[in-house]
């Protein structure tokens, strides 16, 4: 039997296999679909201080091999969260990963505070990447001072795991990295989505209700994988990989350039199921390829 | 209700113009997920460059003797048009059944479809037909040739039909049809936008109990992206995959 | 008859359909399938001042909707480009442009040097982007200083039409085409391909010989509209808009967007024929509704 | 030569085996270009979700009288597969032709071919047969199933058969046949590049004339992407597509 097992920080996932915040809901969508005991983890969706509306309707489109999206962090708050949700949820046995928006430094921590006392939430995400909300913390992802800022300030008063979500929208996703290491992330997860746009020719107005969106899919895979080898040659903590995984394959890929863990985002939209058979697709190649132990993959691409 | 992804055979693909087809699918497993009339499916499309997700269809109707759940497809882009193409045998897999569905109410239902938007209201009047009550169809349409699956619709209701250019039935729009000034107790209606918020208006001003069915972009069918919200009344933003995408127009903000 | 003649700097284009540097070689390349001379202008490919051999194979690899590619500016020279391609082109009824690479700023401002004599070569492309050469450009495409050096040295010895083509691989791009105007470019064209890479997960190696590559295709359309919007929206030179445009439709979202003219680039492997359609495209869409003059399209997006 | 974008329709798509089908083209306007044997031509695969650039494939055989152009197509991937699945009366849009194709010689030509890389050995036996040469096949593949078109080959030259596991012709590689140690003017080959490299090593020892065709990954196969890029002796980098895809291999690096 091979070793799926991976370390994140202080956290065990039985497989590397985890699902990205926002296209995953709180678990309980999918549950018709896959045993949820059965994944790494999954990261439940972006969680803010208080409840968030979101953006206006239109909020997708499709493109090629992709899609926009411009949900804005439509959430109830981190109360309800754990008031209504983290009780429906916790006895689900996989690493239930909560994703932290904030619009400034005291509304993450405030958040991380609120959540550090759940036994069952052992880690958290910190987004610093939304693309899609104003103040949705990708002002604090696309410069070193900005992401060390919301690190340092979250690292004073949460001790347990803390995974920061890197934004691609960067010229140097490997300095960021670098600062959010040294500021005392545990881990670092990319990429977030890609700014982007469509615009309808006809009517002549953007697909989006607030005009750019975030990119995700198959589409912006290559940049993502570029990314994360990257990262994973900067840093020293473990990186998780995602960006456009719609396959076992694709997973593999992630882990030879790096990547000590992976979420499958969009394509849970495609097939609802997908992530069960991508656990199956990496115990089927690491026997094909007589590999033992999941860790003989992470950075193994060959020069 | 107990949601599946399931491969369905194309047991009959059925032209019915150069725009719309009926596909009759029957699931490979012989098993039939139970389903309420409103609901839709989500197809995953193959064989196409350019479709990435899958295509949301409202389920048509339900032939539970045939074990088959039919959709009516219209050729409204790379994905759909694919679906039409798909010949006898070919295999769909569907997420199914998605969404809350029509209410099932006793009393006399007059069901508005438009284009495309009629689908639905086929296996709803099947069912409200087998609960005893009474049931009208008002289907409008471009022109004759748009005026689709008549024949099944009679079996179910009185039909009463509009086209903008008086090709078949009273000519106008639906909300200008003779017999939306008779009595009914509900209406339930499908069809593009335009013409749900007119017949809303009309419902509000008669007082009589509205659903209409929504069609926003969506992407996951599963109320998990947050897409295609809608604003409420009382909940403010809703997944229309999910808490819809049938709602009484009392919570809608037209 | 509607007016499809756009100018970018002092260069007339009868049309603003283009085509992108590396994807059309000299344009005889296509001769067979389209009429030249019906183009708006194509580039020529990446000259550099010596001849260079380009990177090892293998260069490319497919990718969803689109591919990468790492050819590493293969060419015979400028001076190869002038005694015997020019002699072959320059009588086609089009813009030639050529598209200059160096690794160092005295190599950029002496092929423009060579350049600037030729009757029938009225632009150049500044390549300040190229991600597949160490010293291809794309160190100077990254920064605002890097992308002044360059610009300021080549205005000093050109006074034709310069565009300088933009990297997307960076934080703030709007940021940069203003550095490029206040230096002296007569335009900016964007997007050049986005740095990405893939590994063959059985063999685990990467798939190019240079492990990372430059991403094109439909793929990566939607980043590349909203940066031309961010750069048209920042600068009062003409933008000229490219990434990913596979037909019309496409043409005519970077222009409502903010492009002045487009070019097209991997669509030409696909349909050699490509540009032409383009062209009735845009044609019959102005017809359609009902514009006589292309310049109304030029950022016409509605909000 | 003059290089077209035509759409063909496929008369005929004969399964050979599970992963081989021939199909034979004709094209719309009924006008077939000029070809030579090892040429190729740029297939578009319009159904396939992950297809986005041509497939390159070579031509397998043209037969004049029937105005019909053949394709050998391994399924090896979604673009090939879903040119295997792709039923009679389809249109398939193809660049045509492209590549240098080889060379045609007086005298008695060697052609060997290994698995899919037999395709255009075909074509150019036939054509060296009808110039009156002297024509042998020495064909090889890992087992008989895979050995294909014999009926056809057949008909232009001798046949000459290997197989890894001995079920058909001589047991081993095509570079052990005892054909290797007969006397012949020309090689010719296409097929893995491993094969073709031992089978250079061999012309070379022998001091025979040898020709390989190559199969290097490329986007446009009109030489304008420089993606192909062979290394040659005399003249470094030189596209595949354009400069190949056939070689002497005094010309290249191995």
């Amino acid at each position: 039997m091979v070793n799926l097992n991976v370390k994140i920080g202080n956290i065990e996932l039985k497989n590397p296999v985890m699902t990205a915040s926002g296209t995953f809901g709180y678990g309980e969508e999918y549950a018709d679909f896959i045993d949820l005991s059965q994944l790494g983890g999954f990261i439940v969706k972006g969680t803010t201080l208080h409840h968030r509306e979101g953006n206006p309707y239109p909020r997708m489109v499709e493109t090629p091999s992709g899609m926009l999206n411009a949900v804005g962090l439509q959430n109830h708050g981190v109360d309800y969260f754990i008031n209504t949700i983290y009780p429906r949820i916790k006895d689900i046995d996989s690493q239930i990963i909560v994703n932290v928006s904030g619009s400034n430094v005291s509304d993450y921590v405030e958040v991380c505070e609120k959540l550090a006392p759940l036994e069952k939430i052992n880690a958290v995400e910190i987004n610093i990447s939304c693309p899609n909300v104003k103040q949705g913390g990708m002002a604090f992802g696309t410069t070193c001072s900005g992401a060390e800022s919301v690190v340092k300030a979250i690292r004073k008063c949460y001790n347990k795991t803390m995974i920061v979500k890197l934004s691609p929208n960067v010229t140097d996703i490997a300095e960021i990295a670098k600062a959010v290491e040294a500021s005392g992330a545990d881990s670092v997860s990319l990429t977030n989505t890609f700014l982007g746009m469509a615009i309808n020719t006809e009517t002549r107005k953007p697909y989006l209700s607030t005009i750019t969106g975030g990119l995700s899919g198959a589409c912006i895979r290559p940049i993502a994988v570029r990314m994360v080898w990257q990262v994973a040659n900067a840093v020293s903590i473990p990186v998780i990989g995602l960006g456009g995984i719609m396959n076992g394959r694709d997973a593999i890929e992630f882990m030879l350039a790096g990547a000590t863990a992976i979420q499958v985002g969009t394509a849970n939209f495609i097939d609802p199921a997908i992530t069960i058979k991508i656990i199956e697709y990496i115990q089927d190649y690491m026997v094909r390829h007589g590999i033992e132990d999941i860790k003989e993959i992470i950075g193994g691409m060959q020069l | 209700m107990k949601k599946y992804i399931k491969d369905f055979e194309i047991k009959e693909n059925i032209s019915l113009t150069a725009q719309y087809s009926v596909l009759k699918l029957s699931p490979i497993d012989g098993q039939m997920p139970k389903t309420l009339p409103g609901q839709f499916v989500q197809v995953y499309v193959g064989n196409s460059r350019n479709t990435y997700l899958r295509r949301p269809i409202s389920i048509n109707y339900i032939d539970y003797d045939k074990n088959e759940l039919w959709l009516l497809i219209r050729d409204a882009g790379e994905g759909t048009n694919s679906m039409i193409k798909s010949p006898n045998g070919s295999i769909l897999n569907l997420i199914v059944p998605l969404g809350n569905g029509f209410s099932i109410n006793n009393g006399h239902s007059l069901l508005i479809g438009g284009g495309v938007g009629v689908a639905p209201l086929l296996y709803l009047g099947k069912v409200l037909k087998e609960r005893g009550n009474e049931v009208s169809f008002l289907l409008g349409a471009r022109s004759k040739c748009d005026l689709l699956l008549l024949d099944m619709f009679s079996q179910y209701g009185n039909l009463f039909l509009s086209t903008e250019d008086g090709s078949m039935g009273e000519k106008g729009l639906v909300t200008q049809n003779s017999v939306m000034q008779t009595d009914f107790d509900f209406i339930q209606c499908c069809g593009p936008k335009p013409m749900m918020m007119a017949v809303a208006n009309i419902a509000k001003e008669r007082n009589i109990e509205c659903e209409v069915s929504l069609e926003n972009m969506m992407a996951c069918g599963i109320g998990a992206c947050l897409c295609c919200v809608e604003d409420t009344a009382s909940s403010g933003n809703v997944c229309v995959c999910k808490e819809g995408p049938v709602f009484n127009i009392n919570e809608l903000k037209w």
